[in-house]
């Protein structure tokens, strides 16, 4: 294991003693968060924003206007919801990163996934709620209101780089790592999700069709793939939790 | 630091789907390469059914662009891959057969392969970019789409081709697991390339 | 703080020295920003959500001046708290009875959250930008300033809630924070959350010129601040004593 | 540590150097085959043909077995491989095919 035992790290006895050698609390909170998170995550985005379906790219400015005005308040009550909860991507991926950590592979790619993960948060997650709570937030111009629509929905589905660099340290870190903190074949699945980001760039160029940003391929087709990635990384987060033995942490 | 070596394709097949080799039953390479495989053939196919699915909804207008699309260069391509499989093929038999420097000949044949390809690829992808043809048209968003997700394979594999290499140049890693970990990705690569173009040129 | 001579070369010494500095440029930064926001005319007092396009627009044409100067500012020294949470990040790693978790799950927070407070200030300037703008487009950007300043505390929640979680289960008999940090981290979250409903009020005290989402929120963020300073300076001076490096 | 790499006596049922040549002869062979069959050749307007499709079915069916049976080696792998390629051979050409004709 590249963990270090806390009392050994820097090879030489400290005289730091540990209050409760045995309590792993601190990884149990931190892991439960991830889970938490991303069922609230689901609740919000499918049942109460409706970003998830997505609404329609191929529609006139009028439905738009329609759109928002019909699920206002569902909207206003996920979107600010959002504003509360989602420090819980962070704590998530920043827990994801600290396994990372743990790997033989270094810390390069651990920092690597943290970085692209919490540059992704803002256009990824957040810009879609601020968008769309802007337009709900007072009667406007229709032209503007469905401007805030695009914009919403292309930097939510459309953000795909942040996540493309993530999944890729996550998918070299796994590669070359020697202590099995994730299966090797996570790493093959964030391959996999590195190729439905690179297809989905059409939604950008595609107002319709498997391509755009509601379509079978580029929505889809890779939603389904992120889903069981994410139940993976998930699942997988806790056998990793589960062996890392008590009272240890990554080397620096 | 020295566990910087990529264990991708280094470590053994685990025990629990590995399969003795004396009952004469063999998983090539191992059990991760295959998930990968098998989860990438499921994610293909589903870009194939929705492709089919469209087309069928306006054949006439697939038929039309589908015209413009240059068979001969679509049958060069499927030679140029068919014969890189065979070159990465013969390699893993002569690895089995401990012949270490034919087989490592024979994955240079191979990656020569698939860099002629993806040089062919990029010839054709220029020539429809000149004529015209982008992405406007939903035919050919398929076809640039489809092609180069496969092309963005053909170089991953002519990347683990290299690692491949790599390992069997150092004679203490000379492990069949890896040459056929990195063969069974190659020939996916191979079969995708004939599903596309079976659907994309032949398909009428 | 007194650096022993005898330890002035040593690498551990340099870790103290650049957490200081840390410390201390954020600091400036810190009084720099309150400037800026003591010049920003539309915080004396807090823009109404309520006020028509016409009326937004003309507050920025007449007050072109200040806005530019408190937000550029904004833009220039926002970010150079990082430095601070960092640092807080580096004593959280201190902790000797936990794994670091904590400590990584923070930072993952602070630079998630820094983003947003790069992106509030971008929206004010840029309706400062060009005073003839439509008054609708000029509204616009207002709204998406407001929103993005007042309404996304999530990360500062996280970031509060790790602290506070290190901080209870940091039970060593020598803590790098004192216990109430944790209590006060938990009162400035509790604090700052409503203040997510500004996103979607337009008049009341949560609305985001109202006196929960506007003076509760920054001034519990401020207060926070200013304390953890006095802490984060403390908990630094205890790591030097117990290096060696310091008296 | 590198056992796998001399092994022992072959199994009859492994492919062998030859059957991979065949595989590549007959790839080849039903390649240039096609190249006839596809709407890019003719030049005059290519037609709809239910024919035609049916062949590329097939030979799509039968290249991508071949691949799979003497390329990957699946012939001699365990049966939860084999049926699991089969499976998805079969599922893929005759969804084309049924959403072709449907």
């Amino acid at each position: 294991m590249s963990a270090t035992v806390l009392s050994a790290s820097g090879g030489e006895p400290t005289d730091a003693v540990r209050a409760d050698p045995a309590s792993k609390r601190d990884l149990w909170i931190v892991f439960w968060i991830f889970p938490i998170f991303f069922s609230l995550f689901g609740v919000i985005f499918v049942l109460l924003a409706r970003v998830i379906p997505p609404p329609r790219p191929d529609v006139t400015t009028d439905q738009k206007v329609q759109w928002f005005a019909a699920h206002a308040t569902t909207i206003q009550i996920g979107f600010a919801a959002v504003c509360v909860v989602f420090g819980g991507a962070a704590i998530a991926n920043g827990y994801v990163a600290y396994q990372m950590k743990r790997m033989s592979s270094g810390s390069t790619f651990a920092y690597a996934y943290m970085g692209s993960m919490a540059v992704g948060t803002l256009p990824g997650l957040l810009l879609v709620a601020l968008c769309f709570l802007a337009a709900t937030f007072r009667p406007r111009e229709p032209r503007i209101t469905a401007l805030l629509y695009d914009l919403g929905m292309l930097s939510f589905n459309g953000s795909l780089g942040c996540f493309a660099t993530g999944y890729l340290a996550f998918a070299i870190a796994i590669l070359y790592d020697k202590n099995q903190i994730f299966p090797k074949w996570l790493a093959y699945v964030s391959i996999w999700q590195i190729v439905t980001e690179v297809i989905a760039t059409q939604m950008w160029v595609s107002s319709a069709g498997p391509y755009s940003w509601n379509g079978s391929i580029a929505f889809w087709l890779a939603v389904i793939v992120f889903g069981f990635w994410l139940n993976c990384q998930g699942i997988f987060l806790k056998f990793a939790t589960d062996r890392q033995p008590a009272g240890t942490r990554p080397v620096d | 630091m020295t566990n910087t070596e990529p264990t991708a394709i280094a470590s053994g097949p685990p025990a629990s789907i590995s399969s003795g080799r004396q009952s004469g039953v063999h998983l090539p390479g191992d059990g991760h390469m295959w998930f990968m495989v098998l989860g990438d053939l499921v994610i293909f196919g589903a870009y194939f059914i929705v492709y089919i699915v469209q087309r069928s909804m306006a054949p006439a207008a697939y038929l039309q662009a589908q015209q413009h699309l240059n068979i001969t260069i679509g049958v060069l391509n499927t030679l140029v891959l068919v014969t890189s499989s065979w070159f990465v093929a013969q390699s893993v038999q002569a690895t089995a057969a401990g012949q270490h420097e034919r087989a490592i000949r024979l994955l240079y044949g191979g990656g020569a392969c698939g860099l002629l390809f993806i040089a062919i690829k990029a010839c054709e992808w220029s020539m429809k970019i000149t004529q015209g043809y982008t992405t406007s048209n939903e035919f050919f968003m398929f076809y640039y789409m489809l092609t180069g997700v496969h092309v963005l394979h053909v170089a991953l594999g002519v990347l683990i081709l290299g690692i491949v290499v790599r390992e069997l140049r150092n004679p203490r890693r000379q492990r069949l697991s890896v040459v056929e970990q990195g063969a069974t990705y190659w020939h996916m690569v191979d079969l995708l390339w004939l599903v596309i173009f079976g659907l994309l040129y032949v398909v009428r | 703080m007194q650096i022993l001579a005898e330890a002035e070369e040593l690498p551990k010494t340099t870790n103290i020295k650049t957490q200081l500095v840390a410390l201390w440029t954020s600091a400036v930064s810190a009084l720099i920003l309150l400037i800026a926001f003591i010049a920003f005319p539309g915080f004396w007092p807090p823009m109404s959500p309520r006020l028509t396009a016409d009326e937004v627009a003309s507050f920025y044409r007449d007050h072109t001046t200040w806005i530019r100067f408190s937000m550029v500012t904004f833009n220039l020294c926002g970010i150079m708290l990082l430095p601070f949470f960092c640092v807080v990040v580096v004593q959280m790693k201190r902790m000797a009875s936990q794994s670091q978790a904590f400590a990584y799950c923070y930072l993952s927070a602070v630079v998630s959250g820094a983003t947003l407070f790069a992106l509030s200030d971008v929206f004010f300037a840029a309706a400062a930008f060009r005073p003839g703008r439509d008054a609708d487009l000029v509204l616009l950007l207002n709204d998406l300033g407001w929103i993005v300043f007042i309404a996304p505390v999530g990360m500062i929640l996280a970031q509060n809630l790790m602290l506070a979680l290190a901080v209870y289960l940091d039970k060593g008999p020598n803590p790098v924070f004192p216990q109430w940090v944790g209590h006060l981290s938990l009162l400035t979250l509790f604090a700052m959350l409503p203040s997510a409903c500004a996103a979607v009020m337009t008049s009341g005290p949560l609305a985001w010129d109202g006196a929960l989402s506007f003076w509760l929120r920054n001034g519990a963020f401020a207060t926070f601040t200013v304390v953890m300073f006095f802490v984060v300076r403390g908990a630094i001076h205890r790591q030097a004593v117990v290096e060696g490096v310091a008296r | 540590m590198s056992t796998t790499a001399a092994p022992t006596r072959r199994d009859t049922k492994k492919v062998g150097p030859r059957a991979i040549t065949y595989t590549w002869a007959v790839l080849c062979a039903i390649t240039i085959g096609s190249w006839w069959l596809a709407p890019g050749h003719t030049t005059n307007t290519a037609t709809p043909s239910i024919a035609i499709t049916t062949a590329v079915v097939l030979l799509g069916f039968i290249k991508g077995r071949l691949v799979i049976q003497y390329f990957m080696a699946v012939k001699t792998a365990p049966r939860w491989l084999k049926l699991s390629t089969d499976a998805w051979l079969i599922t893929l050409w005759a969804a084309v095919f049924v959403i072709y004709l449907y």
